[in-house]
């Protein structure tokens, strides 16, 4: 018997993280999950070709392994501040799609109030202070409510993510810098997909791996495979777990690939459609998410096929009520610029 | 004068405001170079430290986008920071989370959140300190919706504003004259607020509406009393608050006097006198004005160092005499 | 038409400038954000590039201020950079180099350094990309001594002032409008400048006169022509540059018109037109007016996402033809 | 004879670099401007306390071997920027101190005419492109400079001098990843005084070494004494070399010290009388450097009160330049705003 369970628990440990930390039903909501992500931004995608949704977006199809292994370990309390290419962590802290959609689509229902759009996208009630429309403008509101966490002593950890061309704004520098001094619960993501709009990590940035710049903050740097669930939330749990005993902060690297140009504007002339179609047929986070749920038994392809139906119509009845909701007055064009006091 | 109400300086004004206001809340902390243990550049903060600790009395390292971008975010998340910049010159480095987080984050969640952030910019020109240390930029931050911008002239005021600005749920900017903190005044004991968004009539007059801010307001109060003893009466407008701003008091005062004098210390271009004369003659105040609308501002220069070119920079008492009386005398 | 003049959009007009710059002058070179192969966000650089090589079209890191305190540092040692921002909201990140050491250094050093750096900001709203990409800040840069500001409206300008930028010695900061970039207009061929400190009155006309800046200009014709069905006839200045003002042309109109109205995109609150209203009520143009100067200006709120509150943020033509026809028949 | 060579190519090869590079005359004329710089500050503080400079001022006494050490390799064709605390940088580029009393003294006979005092003393013809009122203000300028040496190839180098405390803004961070991913030819000099006003570095910087930030931006990063003039100088001429090889830029850290207070309002609360003490006592630069040359027989006690003779009379010389100045005229008030045009 000893030596049996000795066995299973020797099996047990040679499984990745994922498998030894999550529960089944918690393994398939993350597929789910990254399911749902990559819809709503399809989904947003096409809306917008059929002029539902103006102005621009910025999707991250092809990221969804690393807003989800980022956002596991995280509560409903914890908070987070995101980016322009921000749906997929919105969606992995747990917004209701139906939300976004209506905010997309510019409606009072929307979770800005049709005020905000795709680059602004929030929901403070479950910690998600913000995508931002400004490169880097959110690293140092993250270390703002981290600092906040430890002085209320509400335990609360907060995650910033960013893109690896915000690693070059002088914002990054000062918010981790004092975020290291101060030992916050806070926690840097830097999505590295490989550019930041046309430019190249290369040509931008004067090392090769932006974790190694956390030396110059005393922290951990951690290079993880954004494309592998399991590795991400891995390195997530591992911050979090410094985070919350007051060890201070981490900078996570999570290496991944965008599938889609910047924005709408891209002429994608920065990279070879070889490169792209290689992340995508090779290293597509779903797929391998997916392969390796299927090879440990989690799910078949019948409980696959279950999920993407479930989201399909999710996303359908999200774009429904997004374009039944309605649009904002102009008369109320005032409103929010400041706080209504009675 | 009430037994509660004692002379202080502007900065011990500040001082006072801000111990009360950390007292009754443990909310309220303040951030900022050097306010600490060094007791802020100018000494306002002084020996608050002592008091409340480095927690809630922070240094930050010399990084002013970072921190106004922490102030932003703890506002949002609980606290209430007063955050000072070393001078307001260096706000140019944090425009950022000034201007596209602090001003507009409220209204592009949708009022799903407020950030009850208070900065602080010892502004202005006069101390020798040159070009990049000796700026008023209020005109900048005036020009942003969502913040609130404030400048108090009495050490009365800065304490009732600043306490007001602390039980503000939104962004409040108070721009501080360097040369006014060891001004003293009149400062009751206590809690109390001066409300953001009202201007405040300083002296009554029948010929000539001054509308004056900060500093500008002190000069011209002296201005109108040389004046008077060549018969002319000067009313004066203390504007303390650049944004709301009370065009109700100025246009109910350029009715009476039928001519309006604009006097600020910033580049006179694009400064706070352009909006007070724009905002009269679009008013029904337009049909009352007996002569132009007229305006002294700063010189279109940077600020010198030389002491006497910096003094010839700003408007200086006899500058405003001189323009009041034309404009009285019908020589404009 | 002249053979040499062709229909070339405003973002052309731009390119041919830079190109024409860089052909004539080995030390003129292009700085910002994903202007070599992705050709800007905009696609005003677009393939020169493939053209003038990376080292003269060069991609930055995203590091606005970095970015412009290198472009500052290279003018000041003989270079003669284009410094590109990605969106002129970006430029709150770089106020400290263009304000505090661009604007200044001149003065700073007693005129022993020149600072000839041009800057690109692509400003202005009607994008959707709500309010973080869509500010109008030309009067922060109008507002301080040293700088130069420019805000041309048509193609043709924009190439001359563009060629008179680079030609000029100090610090020169363009005001882009976004929705500008693909508006055709003749543009001559070849080398010519368009004067930086001239209006242009775009419009004779005898009863009002409209001072309009960038994409204003072109709503204020469309009103214009509206009105003049219904018997009034307007007067259209365009105001091109901020600072330098030419107040001489504003000044000469309003003697005819004896009316004024101000239109801006900008915030309205210490915009473009509080500055013209003012330099008017104390100008001897005061004596001519006939009605209060009205300003139209952007709504004090920052710029929304939903196209309609988008539009209804800033003047549209009805917004003019109704301010105007008020003003003329006496209704203000 | 060959080993009698040998032999004293040995003990040279033992002397420190300083002595292996420069002749007597150099060295002597280094110990002369150390000097030239403490006078100067000396006469500056003086003057402030009689009321004939107002403002204020931050005096770089105790830090003169590092900015004599630095420049050494720099020719005047070469450029610097320089910081609030500047004056020892300016000396060391070559200023003259009457041009430098007349500035800070407000007359046009100074190198700004002036307008700028003692936070923007300059002298362009020589190189020096100015202090600088904004901590860290002067960082991505120098780079710009050293980007116009490259593009124009001019074989210029660029040094940009900047405090402890700057090292924790965003233009830092910006300017080293520019300049490190463009190899230029500019040095970043970061002396090291242990504290940003009153914040030391361990309060407000997240490393031991600022050195060590280098590596963020894959740049050799060395630390020396700031205190003995050789050991600077020869980082210095190290990175010189490097520079103008092509082969970018470096990060020199010059751990020094500050005797003064910041500036004029300093109440001194944040260290020790002691350790100020300590510092001036068994560590300052002109006393090491001056034993140093006694010791290797480069000059005497004699040769030493000459160049104190020669230096207490230029700088009284100064001093009388400059009151004998005349002031600028108010009426000149708009002039250098714009560049005066034909
Ligand atoms: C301060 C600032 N500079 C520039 C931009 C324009 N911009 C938006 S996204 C982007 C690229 C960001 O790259 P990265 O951080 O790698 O994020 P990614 O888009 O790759 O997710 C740029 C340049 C901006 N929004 N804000
Ligand atoms: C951007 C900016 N922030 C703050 C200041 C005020 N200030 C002037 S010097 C200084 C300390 C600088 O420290 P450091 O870089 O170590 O230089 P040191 O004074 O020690 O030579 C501060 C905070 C400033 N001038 N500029
Ligand atoms: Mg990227
Ligand atoms: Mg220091």
């Amino acid at each position: 018997m000893a030596t049996a369970k000795k066995k299973a628990d020797e099996e047990q440990s040679n499984l990745p993280f994922a498998y030894r930390q999550y529960s089944t039903a918690e393994l398939k909501e993350v597929l789910r999950k990254m399911y749902l992500i990559r819809r709503f931004e399809e989904g947003a995608e096409d809306s917008y070709m059929r002029g539902l949704i103006h102005g621009t977006m910025h999707l991250s199809i092809g990221q969804e392994a690393s807003a989800m292994g980022i956002c596991m370990p995280l509560t409903t309390d914890d908070q987070i501040t995101s980016t322009h290419r921000g749906h997929g962590h919105c969606i992995a802290k747990g917004a209701d799609v139906k939300r976004m959609f209506a905010e997309f689509f510019g409606k009072t229902t929307g979770y800005c109030k049709g005020r905000g759009g795709s680059m602004h996208i929030a929901d403070v009630s479950i910690g998600n202070l913000g995508a931002n429309g400004i490169v880097g403008g959110g690293i140092p509101i993250a270390v703002g409510a981290a600092l906040s966490a430890k002085r209320m002593k509400t335990g609360k950890v907060v995650v910033s993510f960013f893109g690896d061309g915000a690693n070059n704004e002088g914002a990054f520098h000062e918010a981790l810098n004092m975020a290291s001094i101060w030992k916050l619960p806070v926690i840097f993501v830097c999505e590295n997909n490989g550019y930041g709009m046309s430019t190249s990590t290369e040509r931008s940035t004067a090392v090769k791996n932006i974790a190694e710049r956390a030396a110059a903050y005393s922290m951990p740097g951690v290079i993880v495979n954004g494309n592998i669930f399991s590795e991400v939330a891995e390195a997530s749990h591992a911050a979090v777990e410094r985070a919350r005993a007051g060890e201070g902060p981490t900078l996570i690297e999570s290496k991944t690939y965008r599938y889609r140009g910047h924005s709408k504007s891209d002429r994608n002339r920065y990279r070879t459609k070889e490169e792209i179609e290689d992340w995508i047929s090779n290293r597509d986070p779903i797929m391998l998410f997916e392969n390796e749920l299927k090879e440990f038994g989690v799910i078949d392809e019948n409980g696959i096929e279950a999920i993407r139906a479930s989201v399909r119509a999710e996303i359908e009845a999200g774009i429904e009520f997004a374009k039944a909701s309605p649009s904002p007055q102009t008369s109320d064009l005032a409103n929010f610029v400041y706080t209504e006091q009675a | 004068m009430d037994a509660s109400v004692r002379e202080l300086s502007y900065s011990q004004a500040i001082q006072e405001a801000m111990a009360l206001a950390m007292e009754a809340d443990d909310r309220v902390f303040l951030m900022g170079e050097d306010i600490g243990v060094y007791g802020g550049a100018f000494q306002v903060t002084g020996d608050l430290v002592d008091r409340f600790g480095s927690e809630r009395v922070m240094d930050t390292p010399i990084s002013e986008l970072g921190g106004a971008g922490v102030a932003v975010g703890a506002a949002m998340t609980g606290m209430r920071p007063i955050f000072e910049f070393q001078f307001s010159d260096f706000a140019t480095l944090a425009m950022e989370q000034i201007v596209n987080q602090a001003a507009k984050m409220r209204f592009m969640l949708g009022g799903e959140v407020s950030v009850p952030v208070v900065m602080r910019f010892p502004a202005g020109s006069g101390t020798g300190a040159a070009a990049q240390h000796s700026q008023s930029l209020e005109a900048w931050l005036g020009h942003v919706p969502g913040l609130k911008v404030i400048q108090p002239a009495t050490p009365h005021d800065v304490k009732g504003m600043l306490l007001a600005a602390v039980a503000d749920p939104d962004p409040v900017m108070i721009f501080e004259h360097k040369l006014l903190y060891k001004m003293k005044g009149p400062v009751p004991e206590g809690h109390y607020t001066v409300p953001i968004g009202k201007a405040e009539v300083r002296r009554e007059g029948r010929d000539l509406t001054i509308v004056a801010t900060s500093i500008m307001v002190h000069k011209a109060l002296e201005a109108a009393e040389a004046l008077a003893a060549e018969g002319i009466d000067i009313e004066i407008v203390d504007l303390r608050t650049i944004r709301p701003m009370d065009k109700d008091t100025i246009i109910a005062s350029v009715k009476k006097t039928s001519r309006l004098l604009c006097v600020y210390e910033a580049v006179k271009t694009l400064g706070i006198g352009a909006e007070v004369s724009a905002a009269v003659a679009e008013s029904e105040a337009f049909d009352y004005l007996d002569a132009p609308i007229v305006r002294l501002g700063g010189a279109e220069t940077p600020i010198p160092y030389n002491p006497e070119l910096e003094k010839a920079t700003v408007p200086q008492v006899p500058d405003i005499v001189a323009a009041a009386r034309d404009l009285v005398r019908g020589k404009r």
